[in-house]
């Protein structure tokens, strides 16, 4: 297939306008989804493309617009359903996870869901504690959901396309830093499949899993452990739910320790589920420990937030006390890989 | 418009099943083998007969918990009904949902459930995409005045009124939400009719205890709104004979006036239905024991078989998770 | 302390009516407060004694009602907020969430939020999928809410004044199944601390730790456990946030096996913050495995709900593979210990 | 009701300075320092203004994404405000909220936050307490038009008129909510104040862009609220000037037309309002100069103090988790 370089919201922009080309049915809804920004470019020349009979503005009416799109999918519409930020997505969890999720269930398989709902997460620029969590576990615990949480523009695209094609409801999970990365991407229409983790680097050492953002961090924490000797395997989770068990018990069996880093809260988290998998399902002892947001709200002024986010850094000194070596100025040394509060030189704020 | 003699027959018909159904329900619950929660409708016949006889197999439903007469009037299949309550797997949702969660695709019954105020947006939702795909099939969303204090009633409303929906949005007012009347729950000044208009949607109120007013008027109102293709809203004052949620009347707990249920008591659309074409010699007591004979039949009939029929197995609890 | 037996709705009735007393800010408020069933019981008497200017019935409107308790308790009332269903407050998280959770940290300290707000979960009778979910990890998860969820009528009544007198906002989970059942209870003003669990019983062959209602089934799962010369401890959680991790740890360091019984979904649930603590925290092999609501919405049918939740002959079943022992017709021969789908005599449908 | 000249040149102090500080942060913003996102109101002045000048510093304020105004005009703290742009310690919410959470109890600006539509109940929750407590204080809430999509309003407002609360519900409508147009949000026949009063609480429409207007008619309003116990909506048509959020105007976008724009710039209400004043001669050229340095002090020294104020030491992340 051929690739090129595009960044993870061109990916995203790709999948669905290639979804929507070959599929009438698919629409796209959500505040501003037309709006000169297109969603931090994700929507971009769709309403163009497709019209305004695809491409809908919403009223700040995010409970009902769920709900909109649970009804519009069960006359034959695919909508693609996308908040800027998780926190608007509170408004509607009676829709999520009363409806949506046990729709075909309850019915017994009269009628099934197929809706995509894009939740953007992160970190933004100073964005304070209502425009800056993930809670992408609120949504993994249910049971009826499909989570997807890609950290790649490759598994952006391919996992875009398997989500729209999906018969299911299917939260997808963006991270506001990832948008302006970049990495090949097949032109073809492809899908990646749901439910399956990657090995982005293998190793003997330690397993290091993360989804979404944080994958990148543990990409750079590896960099940072070969001074020192170490070599993790990394699993990219991009899943949360189902979540594949398999890989990440193979790793750890291999390499016999463990750090889940967490893209949001640690407690009662995406990272403590792994914990469990490799607990219940490994009969010897592994090391493992957890990594994630602070257990805080999160803050805006970003000296403050620097301090709730893992990075490259904090990832590594975790995986070096595993190995007992507690090495000093570890900040000075590899700044290089401490994001600061932006992911890198493209990203500007407000937003 | 003066209604057909035939339709009347039929109207009464319709609205004596439905009583009779409920009534069956509530005396053999006791029996405990319809082990969930049913939220029974005597008293609000009126509104499901009357609506149901304008809508074609095609226009789709939606509802709340008290379903069953929505879902029977629209042609909902009686024995599936009524396995669904005792929980078997010839039940309309395998057992898995209970009264709370009727549905027949074939007679248009897309869906109830039991938060209030949920389908609503549902409905709406499926009239968008009828909209979307140039259908012109009217949904028709049933809801209690009690989902019109949820914030998801306006939003829903709102969008109806931008796009032009084909929708009947239809509140049955019968005072209550569970045991709480209006006072608590509504400005004393509230008017939902005025609402709506104000928001942007046609609305009428109703008698909705009169079948007769029923039919004709949504009857009107369903032909504009498939000639206009703009959404309408549809207010019903009724009254429910029997408690919240469960078979047995309520009155000694003494949340509503005896005065109150005394005056509804009176206007029991069933009962006066039936007096005017009795007085109208369109029917005669032979006629109606014969309905009632016939419907008992039925009754029987749906009864001993979801008595008889199957509880789904245990493996089906693992089934049509995921699509 | 004098002590006397009342049931777990009657100790939340007097924990409340007891802090109402005592405090004339205290009020409470939600659908049917008032009404002639007195939610479970638990709000008996109080509008009589308190009379209508503290005890308020609201129209159906969830999502506000919980912006109105907030709003309230910055003006100097404490109210305990209750829903009959975990469910209706899907429609409330972002006041939840982003509102009450944070409040007390956006303002850096200027105000706080001391809200109870008391989530009805469980079975009933036949509710079906959505009306008898757990969901509790989902507010476990949010740094600033504390989560309590007593299982005993003492620890009902001790924590909800411990609630009342906090100065944070409190989710209180009740089990529906638990309202019915009786135990020891002092007739004084006390409180049990939030954030402590309790052991109910010493043991030294496995540790069990479940939360709520699941503490009933895993003291009967020791009772079937006997008679396999397994003797378990028994940790009942009483709090979920934060969590008690020291008594689990002690625990399963003396014991080295565990099952984690949890009251709602496995995956992504309490029981995996339980694993990992463990995990984390213990420096050798620990066998350890989890147990809950099977992994699907909950159906309506007896005959389907009865297989979803655990009960004390599953539990004992999977200690019993824990110790590689597999009897046969566990549940004919301790059926009395299946309670099929109500939990006692007392227990009536339809709700 | 005639303005005493004193009070006109109160009015036209606070809508300069208000002008005064966004354009400020506007410029300033661009060195990157204040990196949490801004929402300014530049072209909004008067609805702050002229509703404030009437307020006690015991009534209370709830705001949301669009708060300086609010803020200041209700007497917030400006070196706090700045700060807490910049992310310093020294900020009304210790750095922790940003823009989009000011706070000044002393002042009574209560709460901000940026979820669209959420302190509105909170708000009215305040006023419930207060009237359970037998406390007269007003609650004013301000928010734009797009929250009045959102169904918590329509929650909110059938509470207070139920419970006869007493607040000012103050919608700031400037037709867009982001990039936005009231087309797709709104049905074209929508009215708000009607919808208020059928939902049983009185309300007004006025012109937000003239200050005399809101002081005078927000003046009989509160009073009103205060005397009656009862709540009022009062809307008021605005619009502004620069971008959704940041420092920049984006008419360049397109999203609103330039006929509009101009319309609205004509309709400046400071603008406006100085030219009456100077062909009134209430003031001169000397006065104003004599404001804007004044104004530019208060300003200088607000940016230098931020500027040199402390971040928040890393241990701070940790505190007022709990309470
Ligand atoms: C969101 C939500 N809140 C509360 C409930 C509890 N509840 C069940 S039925 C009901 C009454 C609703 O009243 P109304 O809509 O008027 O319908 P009616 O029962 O009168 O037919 C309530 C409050 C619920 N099911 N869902
Ligand atoms: C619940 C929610 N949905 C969406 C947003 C994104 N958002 C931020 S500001 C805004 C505009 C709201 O418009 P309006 O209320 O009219 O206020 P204005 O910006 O015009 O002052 C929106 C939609 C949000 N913050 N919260
Ligand atoms: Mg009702
Ligand atoms: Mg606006």
């Amino acid at each position: 297939m051929h690739k090129r370089k595009l960044n993870f919201s061109e990916a995203i922009n790709e999948g669905i306008d290639q979804a929507m080309g070959k599929d009438k049915s698919v629409i796209v809804m959500g505040l501003g989804v037309d709006d000169p920004k297109r969603i931090f470019g994700t929507t971009r020349n769709l309403i163009e493309k497709y019209g305004k009979n695809r491409v809908f503005d919403l009223p700040t009416s995010e409970n009902a617009f769920t709900g909109f799109a649970i009804g519009a999918s069960l006359g034959n519409i695919k909508p693609i359903l996308v908040h800027q930020r998780v926190e608007f997505a509170l408004l509607t969890m009676d829709q999520i996870i009363n409806q949506a999720a046990k729709w075909f269930y309850m019915n017994d398989g009269l009628m099934n869901v197929p809706i995509v709902i894009r939740l953007i997460v992160g970190r933004g620029w100073g964005q304070g504690p209502q425009h800056s969590q993930n809670l992408s576990s609120l949504f993994a615990h249910i049971p009826g959901l499909k989570v997807v949480s890609p950290s790649s523009p490759n598994d952006a695209k391919g996992l875009m396309i398997a989500s729209i094609l999906d018969k299911n409801p299917i939260i997808f999970f963006e991270n506001r830093w990832l948008h302006t990365t970049y990495g090949d991407v097949p032109k073809d229409f492809f899908r990646e499949t749901i439910g399956k983790s990657k090995i982005i680097s293998r190793g003997t050492d330690i397993t290091l899993v993360a989804d979404s953002y944080m994958t990148i961090e543990i990409i750079n924490a590896k960099k940072i452990l070969k001074d020192f000797n170490i070599n993790p395997e990394i699993i990219d989770l991009r899943t949360l739910r189902p979540i594949d068990e398999k890989t990440i018990i193979k790793s750890v069996n291999k390499t016999g320790k463990l750090l889940a880093v967490d893209s949001g809260w640690v407690k009662f988290g995406i990272s403590a589920e792994i914990l469990s998998i490799v607990n219940e399902n490994i009969n010897k002892n592994i090391i493992s420990k957890r990594i994630g947001i602070k257990d805080t709200p999160i803050p805006s002024t970003r000296s403050l937030a620097n301090h709730s986010y893992p990075n490259a850094v904090t990832i590594a000194s975790e995986v070096l006390k595993l190995f007992d070596i507690k090495p000093k100025n570890m900040f000075n040394k590899y700044s290089k890989f401490v994001p600061g509060d932006i992911p890198n030189e493209n990203f500007r704020g407000p937003f | 418009m003066k209604v057909k003699k035939k339709i009347l027959l039929e109207l009464y018909f319709d609205m004596l099943r439905m009583r009779s159904v409920e009534t069956r329900i509530a005396q053999e619950y006791s029996k405990q083998e319809m082990r969930c929660p049913v939220h029974l409708s005597v008293g609000q016949e009126a509104i499901a007969c009357g609506i149901s006889k304008n809508l074609q197999k095609k226009d789709k439903v939606f509802s709340a918990h008290r379903s069953h007469y929505h879902y029977l009037a629209k042609g909902g299949n009686l024995n599936s009904m009524i396995a669904e309550l005792f929980g078997k797997e010839s039940g309309c949702a395998g057992g898995k949902g209970g009264s709370m969660h009727l549905i027949d695709l074939k007679a248009g019954l897309f869906a109830a459930v039991p938060i209030v105020g949920s389908t609503i947006p549902i409905g709406v939702g499926l009239a968008w995409a009828n909209k979307i795909n140039n259908k012109k099939d009217l949904v028709v969303i049933y809801f209690g005045e009690g989902s019109t204090e949820e914030g998801v009633f306006y939003e829903s409303i709102n969008f109806a009124g931008i796009h032009d929906l084909n929708i009947l949005f239809v509140c049955e007012n019968n005072l209550y939400s569970v045991y709480s009347g209006l006072g608590n729950r509504q400005a004393k000044k509230r008017n939902l009719v005025s609402i709506s208009k104000s928001m942007g949607i046609s609305a009428t109120k109703l008698n909705g205890n009169n079948i007769e007013t029923v039919f004709i008027e949504s009857n009107k109102i369903i032909n504009n709104i498939k000639t206009t293709n703009k959404p309408h809203l549809l207010e019903l004052s009724t009254y429910r004979h029997l408690e919240h949620c469960g078979p047995f009347n309520d009155d000694k707990l003494n949340y509503r006036e005896q005065k109150e249920i005394n005056y509804w008591l009176k206007k029991c659309p069933l009962k006066n239905f039936e007096k005017l074409l009795l007085n109208k010699k369109i029917i005669n007591d032979q006629t109606i024991n014969k309905y009632i004979k016939k419907i008992d039949n039925e009754l029987n009939q749906a009864f001993n078989k979801a008595r008889s029929d199957k509880f789904p197995n245990k493996n089906k609890l693992f089934t049509n998770v995921y699509a």
